[in-house]
């Protein structure tokens, strides 16, 4: 009708073709793309560098005319906001940080309630009652899953115990499925990871007799096994309502935290490889989670120390989940640093 | 075949004339690399190569020039100088990390007092200092066991990269942001920063270290005494024996030197552009420079170019992934064409190329 | 403490951790014992990744995937063949120019390729080795590429030490001035050599992207061609030792990971560490006999020759 | 005598040089044919062409009747022809039965060769251990390994570019012994050498090349070595005068220096003692590699010593860097000119403040004064008669000789009190090696001490007052020259290696 497009800018982190984190936001512009046609105009560039070379890439989509960008890392926390400050006319959106501006939105997933689904399948299904999780760097965000991957495998499988490797990296093909190896080999049968690539799938369908989870993406192509299930990040239903949301000039500086309700956070099909009764209850954890009924973090859980965390009944605040240092109760070994 | 042969003295026409050429050579061959990936390449090398110094934005472009290709001149004077002198340190990037990990300690040991005149000169210091430390590893592998500095220097890269993450998540993390990786923005306080000199003109001190560096760069090289010894090592290490130089002085020398301008690149970094000691805070600069120091022909005015030139290729490369959709991948490739191009057209400042049959064996 | 860490299984996977830098060392050792410093491994083993990964796709055979990856790092190598022999371009940057280049090329080759799965390699089940108590399931149980990888060591071994070629070869990287008077085709024979690093270096790649992850992604190779080059010196330019280097190597990452799946308390960071800081360790030792070090290396290394006769 | 081989109209140019013009000559079946030629003369490109590694811009060759159009080394040797090489084609890391392995067309296997390496060698009198690494060799041996590697290939015609330079009067005899026994055996040899006297001795004919162009030929029996030389030069020769004057007191003493060589194939000194008086010019020959580097290494200062092995006047200086010495007077002149004694790539001006910037001043505060090195570098070129373009030029496109006159007069104009010379004539011309030895005779005459360290024993004895001869890192007594006889000089140089050694011990035990 005659208006410019509106033009949506993404900056990302890792390539497009990482098959994982950034797959995924672009799977999110494409989805953008594909659902306001030639309403939208979308840009991006990628493999840019946390710091001056993600303020320049800010700046240069702001001055060629993007009315809203996404900088999709945390790494870019302080770049967005300084930019956003030079350009208060141009929205930005900025992936897992927690420093916002009039012109700054940030939102982030409860992937952790997806870990407690995970937690849940592996309690039940594993033999030797070895999970092994291959983390990337010890930050909140990592650290909420294991936690909450933990508790509910303990729940059920109180013999339950966890092993994990830190890799300190996301994106390493080879290390991963060394970790992946080593974890197997130490007689894990379950693998989680909190890395990004599927090599981890590859080296427990070589291994046999292990079961894993898909990881940012849904890993289908190793299912039925050992993938059994997956978290996906789904930024797609929340990219559209923000592009709609300046379209119609109703956008707002917000704090978004979602998780399996309004799909941001995706469980991946529960293969059949999983006993019917488990994937029922965890299909029934997922339900409630979605509604509101279950949070994963609900008292009493007491931290490694054995101090309290949360009284019976007590359900974690945001502000604690934000932080997450340290480990509940029952996990062993020590969180580095 | 091609046959080659030897001129009596190098040829200095051609020692300016092959910069040019290898660079008409790489942006023919680039456009039809561009083209191959369905990109107009008059529009892709105008992008990567006018617009930022001359397009609708350069009045953005030119200063961020100077911010990309502060670091990028600073590391790559201190690698030529070895270079020169035959001593390959090709771990500017770990000493660049070091630099700006003792850098950033400093500062944020003092936060929050401010005493900008106290606390900013003794993170240059401290900057310079890591990387010279850590430069000083292979040195003195080298010296005291003969070690390969080639191969220390790189490996050190990875132990440095290490220590960047611990750092970030352990002992420099922010206290105040929530447990999330990566220190304070050492922007934000005002004593540590190193922001822009001028706002908008991409200057910091940084970029003025790194004008220094090449000045004095060229007056070591052209008229003191260490500068011609480095020269002559390169160019026979049995005549600067002769010459009285001492091979193990001259590798410390050209290593630590090395480190401490790769270490003050990083040091600026995270003190300004950067902003904060984060895990993934070193983004190749230590690698890039030593393309730079050869794309310079190792000459101080030439390194000064070659950054820029450098910069030019991935300001003007992001640009054109932003608006060309080429991918990043693509301006890698290019850049990687830009360095054969030259390096083979070096050979016309010291042979005469002959085509034809003629045998010299 | 309770280790629970299983030798039999370390070992085992140790094998495959290191078959990537093996291929990629053993080739580039050849290239340096004919005279040439080839820094370029890196860019030659992803380009190898992809092109491995891509025909294996294709075709839906391994095999093929693997002789497109030898085929792909060769081509890539006789572009820094043709640069530093007949333009005798200094040998150190055209190595890094080839391994941005190499870097490049290969995410541009392997756009559509990401979230892939290859067709698997199978292993090889040797009837009655593989039964073997310890030794089986050790040594006995991997895909063919692992002994692959020992054959070309062995190879390598043999071709040095016990054929004329390999007399010519060392010759050449020896003085190549007197090889040239003797009549050899010093260029030519460099040539070869850098080409047989490039295909090396390549099976390196595609066995990361085939076997060892497998799939493909941007920048997999994350430093191994770095490692292998560090492997050739740490090996003092000798094939047994190249495999000695890389299986150190390799068995330190390995080890450090398993130390962690153990839950043995050593800090991670200085574990994730510990591979570079050994081998640079191991280094040091070796290099710190001069002359031993100095008669082993090939003395021609990284020289321009220029054919002035 | 039948013709062998006939060279009929060969032309080789290089870019500025005619290297070869329209050179013929014929080698008939068991001569053993000289070619003759002052440095650059175009021998070194004739026989090149011989063997294949240079193809002739013009001209044909006919080998046993057959046109002969060589394509390479391979070609010629599987043609029968070998050639032992000026520079050495060897590979020190590699072992002697490698080596062999690598001269030959169709070796046999590495154990078969070994046996017939020690079976030849030893037929022929020149005894060789095959599992030897050539680093290890001297250099009378690295010939060996040269030689036996063409007579296991039956050669028809052996060329050889100057075998002898770097072999002792012994070694030299038994070579001969070996090239008559082949000769007898109807092998042709193509013979390069610069020592007349051998050719007189040797050669049944002689071809005579001047600036690439054939200028006579002649049976050398007939000649006297003086006619040869005129031949060559195509002048008449002057030789050096040296002035008598008196010596002055002890300015370099040597006590009981003992080094290690820095180069793994290098020989350590050990040992080494005697002083030079002010005035006085001491020769030491030797055949290369006994420690010549070394000791020029020791004295300049690259080579650390303890302090009092090396003593100036009395003071020690053996710890001092070359510049300490500089300062105290003590220069040097190495051996090879471009890569030690000068940078290829320098300019002459560069090359002029390498090594004299210290003596000349020519640094304030670290900076170098660039006008001052000018002036001193074109002093040099004007005093030398160094015949270049300009100061700006680089040092490896001068020609050797003229390099070479740069090289001794940049370290003569500093005044030394005392100045080492390795090889100061090697590959230069008569005239201007006449020219130089005259400079250090000057030198001397003008009361510094002058260590000259040479393989030309008639150079040393030209020039010196007292003689010495370094063998496996020791040098023998200092003696005087005059009256010297070449069978004692012989003696000093250590005669042959391997059987004459026992020998030598003894008359040394003797003395
Ligand atoms: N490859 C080359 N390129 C250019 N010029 C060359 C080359 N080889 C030889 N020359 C020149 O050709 C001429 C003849 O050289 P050649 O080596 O044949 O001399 P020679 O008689 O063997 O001298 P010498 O007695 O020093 O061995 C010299 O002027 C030399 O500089
Ligand atoms: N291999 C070579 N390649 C290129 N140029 C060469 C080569 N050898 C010699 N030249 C050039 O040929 C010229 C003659 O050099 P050369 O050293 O052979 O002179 P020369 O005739 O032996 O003189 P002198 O008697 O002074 O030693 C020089 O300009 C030198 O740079
Ligand atoms: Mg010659
Ligand atoms: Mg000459």
């Amino acid at each position: 009708d005659g208006h410019a497009p509106l033009k949506v800018g993404f900056v990302y982190v890792g390539p497009v073709g990482d098959g994982g984190w950034t797959y995924e936001h672009d799977q999110g512009r494409l989805a953008v793309e594909a659902h306001f046609g030639d309403k939208v105009e979308t840009v991006f560039q990628e493999n840019v560098p946390e710091g001056a070379d993600a303020e320049r890439a800010m700046t240069q989509m702001a001055l060629q005319g993007a009315d809203l960008i996404f900088t999709t890392s945390f790494g870019y926390m302080d770049p967005t906001i300084a930019v956003a400050a030079k350009f208060p006319d141009v929205k930005f959106e900025h992936a897992t940080g927690y420093k916002r501006a009039d012109n700054v939105s940030t939102y982030s997933a409860r992937f952790y309630e997806g870990r407690a689904i995970q937690g849940h399948i592996a309690g039940k299904m594993t033999k030797t009652n070895k999970i092994g999780y291959i983390a990337s760097f010890p930050i909140p965000e990592v650290i909420r899953g294991i936690n909450s991957a933990y508790l509910h495998a303990k729940k059920v499988n109180p013999d339950v115990e966890f092993s994990v490797v830190w890799a300190y990296t996301w994106f390493d093909p080879a290390k991963e499925a060394d970790a992946a190896k080593a974890l197997i080999e130490n007689g894990a049968d379950v693998i989680l990871q909190h890395t990004d690539s599927t090599a981890p799938q590859a080296a427990a369908a070589e291994a046999g007799g292990v079961i894993t989870f898909g990881q940012a993406s849904d890993m289908g192509e190793y299912a039925p096994l050992p993938r059994v299930s997956s978290i996906i990040d789904n930024w797609a239903p929340y990219y559209i309502q923000r592009v709609q949301a300046v379209m119609d000039g109703t956008w707002e500086s917000v704090d978004t935290w979602d998780g399996i309700g309004p799909g941001m956070v995706g469980i991946g099909e529960i293969t059949d490889a999983v006993p019917a009764d488990v994937k029922a209850e965890a299909e029934a954890m997922r339900d409630a989670i979605a509604a509101g009924e279950y949070h994963p973090f609900t008292g009493p859980i007491n931290k490694q120390d054995g101090s309290v965390w949360l009284a019976d009944g007590e359900i974690a605040s945001d502000g604690d989940l934000a932080g997450m240092s340290f480990y509940v109760e029952g996990m062993t070994g020590e969180i580095p640093n | 075949m091609i046959r080659l042969e030897k001129r009596p003295t190098p040829s200095q026409t051609w020692a300016y004339l092959t910069p040019l050429v290898a660079v008409v050579a790489t942006m023919i061959a680039g456009g039809v690399l561009f083209a191959f990936l369905g990109k107009d390449p008059i529009v892709a090398i105008r992008t990567i190569f006018w617009d930022p110094v001359f397009g609708e934005f350069a009045f953005y472009y030119r200063g961020q020039l100077l911010v990309k290709a502060g670091p990028l001149i600073l590391i790559a004077i201190g690698l030529s100088l070895g270079f020169k002198a035959g001593i390959w340190n090709i771990g500017a990037e770990g000493q660049y990390i070091m630099g700006a990990i003792f850098g950033a300690a400093v500062g944020l040991a003092f936060y929050p007092m401010e005493a900008r005149w106290l606390i900013f000169p003794l993170m240059i210091v401290a900057g310079a200092l890591g990387g010279f430390l850590w430069a000083m590893i292979p040195g003195i592998l080298k010296t005291r066991f003969n070690t390969n500095e080639i191969l220390v220097s790189l490996l050190l890269v990875y132990v440095a990269e290490s220590i960047l993450a611990s750092m970030s998540l352990g002992l420099l993390r922010n206290p105040e942001g929530a447990g999330f990786p990566g220190s304070r923005n050492l922007r934000q306080y005002e004593s540590a920063a190193n922001n822009e000199l001028i706002a908008g003109w991409g200057m910091h001190w940084g970029v003025v270290a790194a004008f220094i560096a090449v000045i004095f760069a060229y007056i070591l090289l052209s008229r003191h005494i260490m500068g011609f010894n480095i020269r002559l090592t390169g160019e026979s290490p049995r005549a600067a024996r002769f010459a009285g130089v001492n091979p193990n002085r001259l590798i410390l020398f050209c290593l630590g030197l090395s480190g401490a301008l790769a270490g003050l690149a990083g040091m600026f970094e995270v003190a300004g552009p950067a902003g904060q000691i984060s895990i993934d805070f070193n983004v190749g600069y230590g690698f890039t420079a030593i393309i730079v120091a050869f794309l310079g022909r190792l000459h101080p005015i030439g390194i000064l170019l070659a950054g820029l030139l450098m910069a030019l290729t991935y300001i003007g490369g992001e640009a054109a992934q932003a608006s060309l959709g080429l991918p990043a991948a693509a301006i890698q490739a290019f850049q990687g064409m830009l360095l054969f191009f030259l390096l083979a057209f070096d050979v016309l400042t010291n042979f005469k190329v002959r085509f034809g049959r003629e045998a010299t064996v | 403490m309770d280790l629970s860490i299983n030798p039999i299984l370390l070992v085992a996977s140790l094998m495959v951790a290191s078959t990537p830098i093996l291929l990629a060392a053993i080739g580039e050792m050849v290239v340096e014992k004919v005279g040439v410093l080839n820094l370029g491994v890196e860019g030659m083993m992803i380009v190898g990744a992809i092109c491995g990964f891509a025909i294996a796709v294709e075709t839906g055979s391994p095999a093929v995937g693997f002789a497109a990856a030898a085929i792909g790092g060769a081509i890539l190598s006789m572009l820094f063949g043709f640069l530093t022999q007949y333009l005798l371009s200094n040998q150190v940057a055209t190595g890094l120019a080839l391994t941005l280049f190499g870097l490049g090329l290969s995410s541009l080759m392997g756009q559509s390729y990401v979230g892939i799965k290859p067709p698997s390699t199978p292993k090889l089940d040797i009837p009655l080795l593989g039964d073997i108590p310890v030794l089986g399931p050790m040594l006995f149980s991997h895909d063919l590429m692992v002994y692959v990888s020992l054959a070309i060591v062995a190879g390598v071994w043999g071709f040095l030490k016990y054929t004329r070629g390999g007399l010519i070869l060392r010759a050449v990287g020896e003085s190549h001035d007197a090889a040239h008077a003797l009549g050899y085709n010093v260029i030519l024979v460099r040539l070869a050599a850098i080409g047989f690093g490039g295909a090396c270096a390549g099976l390196g790649g595609a066995y990361l992207s085939l076997v060892r992850v497998p799939q493909w992604t941007e920048g997999m190779t994350a430093g191994a061609g770095w490692i292998a080059l560090a492997i050739v010196v740490f090996a003092s330019w000798r094939a047994g030792r190249v495999l000695l280097g890389a299986y150190l190597f390799g068995g330190i990452t390995v080890l450090q990971l398993n130390l962690q799946a153990a839950g043995v308390a050593i800090p991670v960071e200085l574990l994730s560490m510990s591979p570079y800081l050994i081998t640079i360790l191991v280094l040091v030792i070796i290099s710190s006999d001069r002359n031993r070090a100095a008669l082993n290396a090939p003395a021609s290394l990284g020289r321009a020759f220029h054919a002035s006769s | 005598m039948t013709a062998l081989l006939s060279v009929q109209g060969l032309r080789k140019a290089y870019p500025g040089v005619v290297a070869n013009d329209d050179v013929s000559f014929t080698v008939g079946k068991g001569e053993v044919h000289a070619l003759l030629g002052e440095n650059g003369a175009g021998k070194s490109t004739l026989v090149k062409m011989v063997y294949g590694l240079v193809k002739p811009d013009e001209g044909q060759m006919v080998f046993k009747g057959d046109p002969y159009t060589p394509g390479s080394p391979h070609e010629a040797r599987s043609t029968g022809i070998a050639m032992v090489f000026q520079h050495f084609s060897l590979f020190e890391a590699l072992d002697v039965a490698e080596n062999v392995a690598l001269g030959m067309e169709n070796p046999p296997p590495m154990r078969e060769l070994a046996a017939s390496i020690r079976e030849v060698s030893e037929t022929y009198g020149l005894p060789l251990d095959p599992s030897r690494l050539v680093g290890d060799l001297s250099a009378g041996e690295r010939q060996r390994v040269e030689i036996i590697r063409c007579l296991l290939q039956d050669p028809k015609l052996l060329i050889m570019d100057e075998p002898t330079s770097v072999l002792t009067p012994q070694e030299v005899d038994i070579l001969f012994e070996t090239l008559r026994k082949l000769q007898a055996e109807g092998t042709s040899i193509l013979y390069i050498s610069h020592k007349l006297e051998e050719i007189r001795a040797l050669c049944d004919g002689a071809t005579i090349l001047r600036l690439g162009k054939v200028v006579g030929s002649c049976d050398p029996r007939e000649r006297s070595a003086r006619e040869l030389a005129e031949m060559m030069v195509g002048t008449e020769l002057k030789s050096p005068a040296a002035t008598r004057h008196e010596l002055g007191d002890v300015s370099l003493t040597l006590k009981n220096l003992s080094v290690k060589s820095a180069n793994p194939f290098g020989t350590s000194l050990k040992n080494v003692s005697f002083d030079v008086r002010e005035g006085e010019v001491l020769g030491i020959g030797g055949v290369a590699g006994n420690g010549q580097d070394e000791l020029l290494g020791a004295l300049s200062g690259e080579l650390r010593t303890a302090p009092d092995a090396v003593q100036l006047k009395g003071q020690p200086i053996g710890h001092l860097g070359p510049n300490q010495r500089r300062s105290l007077g003590v220069l040097a002149a190495p051996e090879e000119r471009l890569g030690h004694a000068a940078a290829p790539d320098m300019s002459l001006v560069e090359n002029a403040a390498l090594s004299g910037w210290v003596r000349m001043d020519m640094v304030r505060n670290g900076f170098i004064d660039w006008t001052m090195a000018r002036n001193f570098a074109e002093k040099v070129i004007a005093d030398y008669d160094v015949r270049t373009p300009g100061s700006a030029n680089a040092a490896r496109a001068l020609s050797g000789g003229n390099l070479q006159k740069f090289v001794i007069g940049r370290e003569i104009l500093q005044k030394p009190d005392i100045l080492v010379v390795n090889q100061p004539t090697w590959g230069v011309d008569a005239s201007a090696a006449a020219f130089i030895r005259q400079a250090i005779l000057d030198l001397a005459a003008g009361g510094a001490a002058v260590v000259c360290i040479s393989q030309d024993l008639d150079e040393l004895m030209e020039i010196s007052n007292r003689f010495a001869a370094l063998n496996e890192g020791r040098l023998s007594e200092p003696r005087p020259a005059r009256g010297l006889t070449i069978d004692e000089i012989g003696l000093m140089m250590g005669g042959a290696h391997g059987m004459e050694v026992a020998h030598i011990h003894e008359e040394e035990g003797a003395l």
